[in-house]
C-alpha cells in the first residue's frame, strides 16, 4: 500500500477543501444544507487515514519515510518546492485530525441543528481539516507557514461563528491576532534558516545545521522564532491568552481546534523542527512550556465556566508537551499530543453535552439570563445522564495521570524525560517542579469539575427535571473516545499498564539532533529510562493527592472551599481572575498602540499634512498676493496703463484723420506712397 | 502696319480708359470699360497671348462687363432722369495720381530690364492647359473653390427679402 | 500598426467615437467605453499569448521619427516589467467602466476623460522614450484632475487641486533629471540607449560639487516617489482616494501607484544602477516607515475608504524594501543571487496583487456606499447577517489585504522579505510588525462593519448586485488563483528581472566604493 | 511694339486711371469699375513680363487667377452693392456708413 500514500496524501489533504467549496456556494441550496457532502468527505478521509494507519502498523518500520515535492514557484534561482513528507509520525497525526474531525462533524449533527448558518459551519470545519493536513503533511517550512496561516483563520471563522455576540467576533479576532504575533516569529525563523541554508526543505535545513552552515546565536534565535509560532498556535505564556476566549465558538469546535488538533499544531511543528533547536532554544522551550503548565493549571482550579476550566486545562497539558520537546523527549511530547487528543476532545464532547442538555432546560423555562455553562448551576447531572458521566469520567481519569489510562502513560512519559534532564543539569530543578505540580493541580480541578457537575445536590432543582442524555450523534463520538483513552490501545502489542512500551515508542523513535554537540538521543532516553520509577511514583502519588483533595472539598466536604477561598484571598483572587492578563494587556500593550495609532494618523493629517504640505501651499499663496500686487499696481498701473494713457491721447489727436472713408484712405495711401518714394529717391 | 494696328489699341485703350473714370453718365462710362477690355485683349494678341485673350473676351467682357451693367440697370430706376454720378476731391485726387503716374514712368524709364530672346510665337493654349494640371494643380484646385464660394454667396447674398 | 500602439490608441479611438455620440444617448456611451477597453483587455491577452517569457529584453518593438533634431522618436516595446502592468491596466479599466456604470452626471465627459487617461496610463507602460514617457505621464495627470475634481465627493477641489500640484511638483523634478539625462549621456531620450550609455556616461560627472548620478537619482526618485505614494509625500493619496468616485480610486489606487515603482525600477535602475547600491539603504528604510506609518495610520481611520488609502501606503512599503534587495547579488553582499531574485521579483508581483487587491477594496467600500450613503466605519455593524455574500466577498478581499496565505498578496510579501532579510536583516524585522499591523486594522474595521447586532437602520440594505459581483469577481478569481499558484505571473517577469539584477550587479561599480 | 516699356506705359496709364476712379467716384459700381481697370493693369504687366522674359507661361496662369479673381469679386461686389442698394435705396459709398461708429 505504500506506493499509493502520496495519492492517498492528496485525497485526505483536498477532499475536505473540496467540501469546503462545495458547502460555501451550494451549501443552502442542497437537501440538509449539505451536511453530508462535508461527512462523507471527512469519513473517506478517516477512511484512507486508517488505511495507512494500518499498513504502518503491518510494516512495523521505525524508519519508514516517503517524501514526494513539487517545483511552486521557480525564478532561476530562487525556488520554492512544496510537497509531503510521509513518516510515522505524519500517519499518527492524520489519524488524530481524522478521527476527531469526523467525531466533530457527527457530534455537530445534532449540536448545531437549525443554526442559521449550519452550511457555512460545515464549510469552515472543512477549511480547517484542509489547513490542519497541511500543516501535518508539509515537508518544507514555506507549506507548513501557509497551512499555519489558514488553520489560524478557519479557526477565526469558527470561533466567531455566532458573531452576533460581541463576545465572539472579539475572541476571533483576538485569536487570529495573538496567533500572527507568534506567526511573525515563526516567519522570521524561516528567513533565518533560508538566508543560511538556501532552502525550505526540512530535510536541507537539517543538513545545512549539521554541516554549521547556521550555528550558534543565529540557529537559536532561529529555533526561538519557530517556536514562538508554536507558542502562539499552542497557547502557550504570554500568547496564552486566546484560548479561553476561543470558547466563544461552538464546543464541537472547541473540542476539534482548542483541544485536541489546532492547537497541538505547535507541539507537532516543534517536534517536527526539534533536531534543529539547539540547546539554548531548548531551554526556552522548556521553561515556557513548564511554566505554563503550572501557570495554567493555577488558573484552572478556581474557574466556574466549565469551558473555561477545560481550556485553561488544555493550555496546561500543552505547556507539558512544550516541557517534554524542551527537554529532549519529543516522542514523549508527541505520545501526549496524540493520548490528549483523545480524552481532552471528549471532555470538551462531554461538556458540550452538558451545556446543551442545560441549554434545553433553560430554554424551556425561558431562562435566558442563567449561563448554562456555569458549574455553579449544575450539579447532580450523574444519574441524568449517564453515558456523559461514565465516558467523561474515564477521560478525567486519564487527564489525571491515574494508571490503566492512556494519559498516564504519556505524561509519565514527559515526567520521567523532565526529571532526567534535572538530574543532569541540576540547575534546572524547577522543571520536574512545574511538572509535578502541575499534575497534582490537574488533578484536583478535574475532579472538581466532575463533583461539581455530576455529583452533590442539584444547585437549580428546578431544571433537573428537564436534563436529560444527549441523541446517540453526541454520545457515540463520547463512547468512542472514552474507549481511546484505556491504555490499552497504546501499549498493544504488549499488556504492562505501567510502561508506554508498546507500538508507539517502537514506531515513533527520537532521532539524533542535527545541531553539533547535542546529546544523542540514545543517551536521552537511557536517562530517561532510569528515571522513569521515580517520575512513576511521584506522579501517581501527586495524582491521587489531587484527587484526594478535590473528593475531600468537592464531595465530602470535609473542607470547606469558602474556607479557603478567604484564607488565599489575593492568591484566589489573581488565578480567578486569570492573574489579570487581558486586563494588563489592554492597559499596557493594546490601549497605548491605539494612542500610538491615534498620535501617528494625526501627526500626519493634522499636522504634518495640514501644516506642512499645506504650508508649502500657503507659502505659494502669499507669494503670489504680493507679487499680484506688485504687478498690478507697479507693472500693470504705472507702466502698461501709462502706455495706454499715452497711446489714448493720441489716439484722440489722430482721430481727426479719421473719415471713415475709404477713398479717402486710398488717397492717403497713394499719397504716403509717393511722398514715401520722393524721399527715398533724394 | 503692325506699329500702326499697336498704337491705335494703345490709343483706343488708354482714351475709353479715361473715358471710364471721368464720364458721368454711368452707362456711358461702362461701354468705355467695354472699349478698354476690347484694347487690353488686343494688346494680349501682341504680347503672343491668345489663351489670356480669349479669356479676356470672354470672362471680362463676356461676363464681367454685362454684370456690371446688369448692376447699373438694376440699381437705378429707368424712369429717374440720369444714371449719372457725382464725383468727389477730383482735384487732389488728379494731383496724387499724376504724380503717380509720374513715378510709374520714372520707374519703368529708368529701370535696365532684363529681357530675354524671345522664341516663335506659338499657341500658348497647351502649355498654360499643362502647368495648370500639373505645377499649378493646387492653385487652380483653390481658385476654383473659391470662385464657387463666391459665386454661392453672391447669389445668397443677393437673394430676395434677405 | 504594431499591436503596441493599438493597445495605446485604442481608448483614444473610442474616446472620438463618443465624442461624436450625442449627449442624451448616455447608454451607448458606455457602451462604446465597454467595447474599447474591452477590446484593450483582448488585444493585452493575445499580447500575453503571444509574448515570449524567455526573453528578458524589449519585444514587440516599435519605432518611429518624431522630432528627428531633438533625437526624440515614438519607441515602443513590452518586457516582463511592463507587460502584467499593461494587463492589469487594461483589466482594471475594463472593470472600472462597469464600475462607473451607474455615473449619472456627465457620462459623456466622464468616460472621454476616463479613456484619455487610459491611453496615458498605457502609454508611461509601454514607451521607450524618456520624452514619450513623459508626455504620457503628463497626458495621465489632467483627466485625472478633472475626474476627481468634477466626479468627487464633497472635498473633491481640494483633493484635485492637492493632487495635481503634488503630481506636477514630482513631474517637474523628473523632467530636470530627464534633461539632466539627455545633456550628460550624448542627446538621446531613448531609454534603451541611456541603458547602455548611462552608466559609464555619468561617471564623474559632478554637478555643483555633488555627484550627478546621486543628483538625477533623487530627482528621479522623488518625482516616482510621490507617485508611489513613499513616506513623505504620501499626504495626496487618502485625500484623493477618499474624494474620488469609485472607479477612479480603483484606477489610482490599482494602477497609478504601480507607475512610480515602475519608474524607479525601469529608470532608476535601468539607468544608473550606481545609485542604486547608493540608495538601496534608504530605499528600505523608507519601505520600513511606508509599513509601520501606513499601517498606524491605517488603524486609527475612521472613514472605511481612507482605511484602505492608507493600506495603499502600508503595502507598497514592501514592494520597497523587496526593490532595496535587489544589492544582494552583488558581491559585497555574498553575491546572493537568490535573495535579489526573491526581492524584487517580490516587489514587482506586490505591485501586481496590490494592484488587483486594493482595486477590489475600493469597489467593495463603493458598493457599500452606494447603499448607506457614508462610510463611517463604526456606523455599520451586523451586516455580515443581512448581506452574507457581500461579506464574504469583503472577507476574501481583507484577508488578501493582511497576507493571507492562499491569496496571491501573501506570496509578494513573502518573497519581498525573504528577498530583502540578508542585506537588510534589522529593516525586515522591524517591518514585519506591518503583517501585524495589516491584520488588526483589517480584522477590527471587518468586525465593526460585519460583526455583531445588526444595525436597525440597515435591516432593508439590499445585497450586493449581479453588476457589483461582475467587477469584483474577476479581481477575486485572479487573486485566488495567483495565491494558489503564483507560476505563470513569475514565469513572465522572471528573465526580466534576471536583466535588471544583473545590470545593477554588473554594471555598477559603485560595490567596491 | 516689340518693347517691354510701351507695354508698361500703357499698363501705367491704366493703373493710374484705375486708382483715379477709385478715388473719385461716390457710385460703388463706378469704383468697381476702376478697381477692373487697375486688373487690368497688372495683368497686362504679367503678361508683357511673360513674353519679354523668354515666354515664361506662368505669368499667363497668374493673368488667369487674377481674371478669376476678377469675376470672383465682381459678382460678390455687385451682389453687396445690390443689396445695400435694396436696403439704403443709394449705392453711393459715403452713405453705407451704418457700420461706421
Amino acid at each position: 500500500m505504500e506506493q499509493y500514500f502520496i495519492q492517498f496524501s492528496l485525497l485526505i489533504l483536498f477532499l475536505p477543501l473540496a467540501a469546503f467549496v462545495v458547502q460555501i456556494f451550494l451549501g443552502k441550496r442542497l437537501p440538509r444544507q449539505g451536511d453530508w457532502v462535508s461527512i462523507s468527505a471527512i469519513g473517506i478521509t478517516l477512511i484512507l487515514s486508517l488505511i495507512m494507519f494500518a499498513t504502518m502498523l503491518s510494516s512495523y518500520d521505525s524508519g519508514f519515510s516517503k517524501e514526494a515535492s513539487f517545483t511552486w514557484i521557480d525564478m532561476g534561482s530562487f525556488s520554492i518546492q512544496l510537497g509531503f513528507l510521509i513518516d510515522n509520525i505524519t500517519i499518527i497525526m492524520l489519524v488524530v485530525v481524522a478521527l476527531i474531525s469526523t467525531c466533530t462533524h457527527i457530534f455537530s449533527l445534532e449540536y448545531m441543528a437549525g443554526d442559521i448558518r449550519y452550511s457555512r459551519y460545515f464549510a469552515y470545519l472543512g477549511l480547517f481539516t484542509f489547513s490542519m493536513n497541511g500543516i501535518v503533511l508539509a515537508n518544507n517550512l514555506i507549506s507548513m507557514y501557509m497551512s499555519w496561516e489558514l488553520v489560524g483563520v478557519s479557526s477565526y471563522l469558527l470561533i466567531g461563528h455566532w458573531f452576533e455576540k460581541d463576545t465572539a467576533a472579539n475572541a476571533g479576532k483576538k485569536a487570529f491576532l495573538t496567533n500572527r504575533v507568534g506567526d511573525i516569529g515563526f516567519f522570521i525563523g524561516i528567513m533565518l534558516l533560508y538566508t543560511a541554508v538556501g532552502s525550505f526543505m526540512f530535510s536541507d535545513i537539517f543538513e545545512g545545521v549539521a554541516v554549521g552552515k547556521i550555528s550558534g546565536t543565529m540557529l537559536t534565535l532561529a529555533g526561538v522564532g519557530l517556536f514562538l509560532g508554536a507558542m502562539g498556535k499552542s497557547s502557550q505564556f504570554p500568547l496564552h491568552i486566546w484560548l479561553p476566549d476561543a470558547m466563544e465558538g461552538p464546543t464541537p469546535v472547541s473540542a476539534l481546534m482548542h483541544a485536541a488538533t489546532m492547537v497541538a499544531a505547535g507541539v507537532y511543528m516543534s517536534v517536527r523542527v526539534f533536531p534543529l533547536f539547539s540547546p539554548d532554544a531548548l531551554l526556552v522551550v522548556a521553561y515556557v512550556g513548564g511554566f505554563t503548565a503550572l501557570f495554567a493549571a493555577s488558573i484552572a482550579v478556581t474557574q466556574t465556566d466549565i469551558k473555561k476550566v477545560l481550556a485553561y486545562s488544555t493550555v496546561s497539558q500543552l505547556g507539558y508537551m512544550i516541557l517534554a520537546v524542551g527537554t529532549g523527549v519529543y516522542t514523549a511530547a508527541f505520545f501526549h499530543l496524540l493520548t490528549h487528543a483523545m480524552f481532552k476532545a471528549n471532555l470538551f464532547y462531554g461538556s458540550g453535552s452538558v451545556i446543551h442538555a442545560m441549554h434545553h432546560a433553560l430554554h424551556k423555562k425561558h431562562d435566558h439570563n442563567t449561563d448554562p455553562q456555569d458549574m455553579r448551576n449544575m450539579g447532580g447531572f450523574k444519574e441524568k445522564m449517564p453515558v456523559t458521566y461514565w465516558t467523561m469520567l474515564v477521560s478525567t481519569l486519564a487527564i489525571a495521570g491515574v494508571p490503566l489510562f492512556s494519559g498516564f502513560l504519556s505524561k509519565d512519559a514527559i515526567l520521567a524525560g523532565t526529571l532526567a534532564f534535572a538530574q543532569h543539569h541540576p540547575a534546572h530543578l524547577l522543571l520536574p517542579v512545574f511538572g509535578f505540580g502541575a499534575a497534582a493541580l490537574t488533578a484536583f480541578y478535574m475532579f472538581r469539575l466532575m463533583f461539581l457537575t455530576f455529583h452533590g445536590a442539584p444547585q437549580m432543582p428546578e431544571l433537573i427535571d428537564d436534563i436529560h442524555e444527549s441523541p446517540k450523534e453526541m454520545t457515540g463520538p463520547l463512547v468512542l473516545l472514552a474507549s481511546l483513552s484505556v491504555f490499552i490501545f497504546y501499549t498493544l502489542p504488549y499488556v504492562d499498564p505501567f510502561s508506554d512500551h508498546g507500538w508507539f515508542t517502537d514506531l515513533v523513535v527520537a532521532g539524533d539532533s542535527f545541531v553539533p554537540g547535542s546529546i544523542p538521543a540514545r543517551e536521552i532516553a537511557d536517562h530517561a529510562h532510569h528515571a522513569h520509577y521515580t517520575a512513576m511514583y511521584t506522579s501517581i502519588a501527586v495524582a491521587f493527592l489531587g484527587i484526594a483533595l478535590a473528593v475531600m472539598v468537592y464531595l465530602r466536604k470535609v473542607f470547606s472551599a469558602e474556607n479557603w477561598v478567604k484564607s488565599f484571598g489575593t492568591l484566589y483572587d489573581w488565578s480567578r481572575n486569570k492573574y489579570y492578563f487581558d486586563e494588563n494587556y489592554e492597559r499596557f500593550l493594546y490601549q497605548p498602540f491605539f494612542r500610538l495609532a491615534n498620535k501617528v494618523a494625526w501627526l500626519d493629517w493634522d499636522l504634518y499634512d495640514k501644516y506642512f504640505i499645506n504650508g508649502f501651499g500657503r507659502f505659494t499663496d502669499w507669494l503670489s498676493r504680493v507679487t499680484g500686487r506688485f504687478d498690478f499696481e507697479g507693472i500693470d498701473q504705472g507702466l502698461v496703463d501709462g502706455t495706454g494713457r499715452i497711446v489714448n491721447y493720441l489716439g484722440g489727436t489722430f482721430r481727426k484723420l479719421q473719415t471713415g472713408r475709404l477713398q479717402n484712405y486710398l488717397l492717403y495711401v497713394t499719397a504716403g506712397l509717393i511722398i514715401l518714394t520722393i524721399i527715398q529717391a533724394f | 502696319m503692325a506699329d500702326m494696328v499697336f498704337w491705335c489699341i494703345a490709343a483706343l485703350t488708354v482714351i475709353s480708359a479715361a473715358f471710364v473714370v471721368l464720364n458721368n453718365q454711368l452707362l456711358y462710362a461702362a461701354i468705355g470699360l467695354l472699349f478698354t477690355l476690347f484694347g487690353v485683349a488686343g494688346l494680349y494678341v501682341f504680347l503672343w497671348a491668345d489663351f489670356i485673350a480669349g479669356v479676356q473676351l470672354l470672362v471680362y467682357i463676356g461676363g464681367i462687363l454685362v454684370l456690371i451693367i446688369f448692376g447699373i440697370m438694376l440699381t437705378n430706376q429707368i424712369s429717374s432722369v440720369r444714371l449719372s454720378q457725382t464725383n468727389v476731391q477730383q482735384g487732389v485726387g488728379a494731383v496724387v495720381v499724376t504724380w503717380l503716374f509720374i513715378f510709374l514712368s520714372m520707374v519703368i524709364s529708368k529701370t535696365p530690364w532684363l529681357i530675354r530672346p524671345a522664341l516663335e510665337p506659338e499657341s500658348t493654349t497647351a502649355g498654360v492647359g499643362t502647368l495648370l494640371l500639373t505645377r499649378y494643380l493646387l492653385p487652380f484646385e483653390v481658385i476654383s473653390v473659391l470662385l464657387l464660394g463666391a459665386l454661392i454667396g453672391a447669389a445668397v447674398l443677393s437673394r430676395e427679402g434677405n | 500598426m504594431g499591436i503596441l500602439s493599438l493597445l495605446i490608441w485604442l481608448p483614444i479611438m473610442g474616446m472620438v467615437a463618443i465624442a461624436f455620440i450625442p449627449r442624451k444617448y448616455e447608454k451607448y456611451i458606455k457602451i462604446t467605453a465597454a467595447v474599447a477597453t474591452g477590446m484593450q483587455l483582448f488585444l493585452s491577452i493575445v499580447l500575453w499569448q503571444r509574448f515570449d517569457s524567455g526573453i528578458g529584453s524589449m519585444q514587440f518593438m516599435e519605432r518611429l521619427e518624431w522630432i528627428p533634431s531633438f533625437n526624440i522618436a515614438y519607441i515602443l516595446g513590452v518586457d516582463g516589467l511592463s507587460l502584467p502592468m499593461v494587463i492589469l491596466t487594461a483589466l482594471l479599466c475594463f472593470i472600472c467602466v462597469f464600475v462607473s456604470w451607474n455615473t449619472s452626471k456627465a457620462v459623456k465627459g466622464y468616460f472621454a476623460l476616463f479613456l484619455l487617461l487610459d491611453t496615458g496610463i498605457v502609454g508611461v507602460f509601454l514607451s521607450l522614450d524618456f520624452f514619450l514617457f513623459y508626455v504620457f505621464w503628463e497626458v495621465m495627470l489632467l483627466p485625472m484632475y478633472f475626474l476627481i475634481g468634477i466626479w468627487g465627493g464633497p472635498q473633491r477641489e481640494y483633493a484635485a487641486i492637492k493632487f495635481f500640484l503634488y503630481t506636477l511638483f514630482g513631474s517637474v523634478l523628473m523632467l530636470v533629471g530627464i534633461l539632466g539625462l539627455y545633456f550628460s549621456c550624448g542627446k538621446t531620450f531613448d531609454i534603451l540607449d541611456l541603458m547602455r550609455i548611462a552608466p559609464e556616461a555619468l561617471q564623474g560627472v559632478v554637478w555643483w560639487g555633488m555627484s550627478g548620478i546621486k543628483v538625477i537619482w533623487v530627482l528621479l526618485f522623488i518625482g516616482f516617489a510621490i507617485k508611489v505614494p513613499v513616506f513623505p509625500f504620501h499626504t495626496w493619496l487618502p485625500l484623493a482616494h477618499v474624494e474620488a468616485p469609485t472607479a477612479i480610486s480603483v484606477i489610482l489606487a490599482g494602477i497609478l501607484l504601480k507607475l512610480g515603482v515602475y519608474g524607479i525600477l525601469r529608470i532608476n535602475y535601468g539607468l544608473m544602477p550606481d545609485g542604486v547600491y547608493w540608495f538601496s539603504g534608504a530605499l528600505a528604510f523608507l519601505g520600513l516607515i511606508n509599513v509601520i506609518w501606513g499601517g498606524l495610520c491605517a488603524l486609527a481611520q475612521t472613514d472605511l475608504k481612507k482605511l484602505v488609502a492608507y493600506s495603499s501606503v502600508n503595502h507598497m512599503g514592501y514592494a520597497l524594501i523587496g526593490m532595496a534587495a535587489v544589492i544582494a547579488a552583488g558581491a559585497a553582499n555574498g553575491t546572493n543571487f537568490k535573495a535579489a531574485q526573491a526581492g524584487i521579483g517580490g516587489a514587482v508581483f506586490q505591485m501586481f496583487n496590490h494592484g488587483t487587491i486594493s482595486a477590489m477594496l475600493f469597489i467593495l467600500v463603493g458598493v457599500i456606499y452606494e447603499r448607506a450613503h457614508h462610510r463611517d466605519i463604526d456606523g455599520f455593524g451586523g451586516l455580515a447577517s443581512q448581506m452574507p455574500v457581500y461579506a464574504g466577498i469583503t472577507a476574501v478581499a481583507f484577508f488578501a489585504g493582511l497576507g493571507l496565505p492562499g491569496l496571491s498578496g501573501f506570496i509578494s510579501e513573502a518573497m519581498c522579505f525573504i528577498g530583502a532579510f540578508p542585506v537588510y536583516r534589522g529593516i525586515v524585522i522591524a517591518s514585519t510588525i506591518g503583517i501585524l499591523l495589516n491584520a488588526a486594522y483589517f480584522l477590527w474595521a471587518f468586525q465593526r462593519i460585519f460583526f455583531g447586532e445588526l444595525n436597525e437602520k440597515y435591516n432593508k440594505l439590499p445585497e450586493i448586485n449581479r453588476l457589483e459581483l461582475f467587477t469584483v469577481v474577476p479581481l477575486l478569481v485572479i487573486t485566488i488563483f495567483f495565491g494558489i499558484y503564483p507560476a505563470p505571473y513569475l514565469d513572465i517577469i522572471a528573465r526580466t528581472m534576471d536583466m535588471i539584477i544583473n545590470s545593477v550587479v554588473s554594471l555598477s561599480t559603485f560595490a567596491g566604493m | 511694339m516689340d518693347q517691354l516699356t510701351n507695354y508698361l506705359f500703357i499698363a501705367a496709364v491704366l493703373f493710374s486711371l484705375g486708382v483715379f476712379g477709385v478715388i473719385t467716384r461716390r457710385n460703388g459700381i463706378a469704383v468697381l469699375m476702376g478697381v477692373e481697370l487697375i486688373l487690368n493693369a497688372a495683368n497686362l504687366n504679367f503678361v508683357a513680363f511673360s513674353r519679354f522674359g523668354g515666354m515664361n507661361l506662368d505669368g499667363h496662369i497668374f493673368g488667369l487667377i487674377v481674371i478669376v479673381l476678377a469675376a470672383a469679386e465682381a459678382a460678390v461686389a455687385l451682389a453687396i452693392i445690390i443689396n445695400i442698394y435694396n436696403n439704403l435705396n443709394t449705392i453711393n459709398v459715403d452713405d453705407a456708413s451704418s457700420m461706421k461708429q
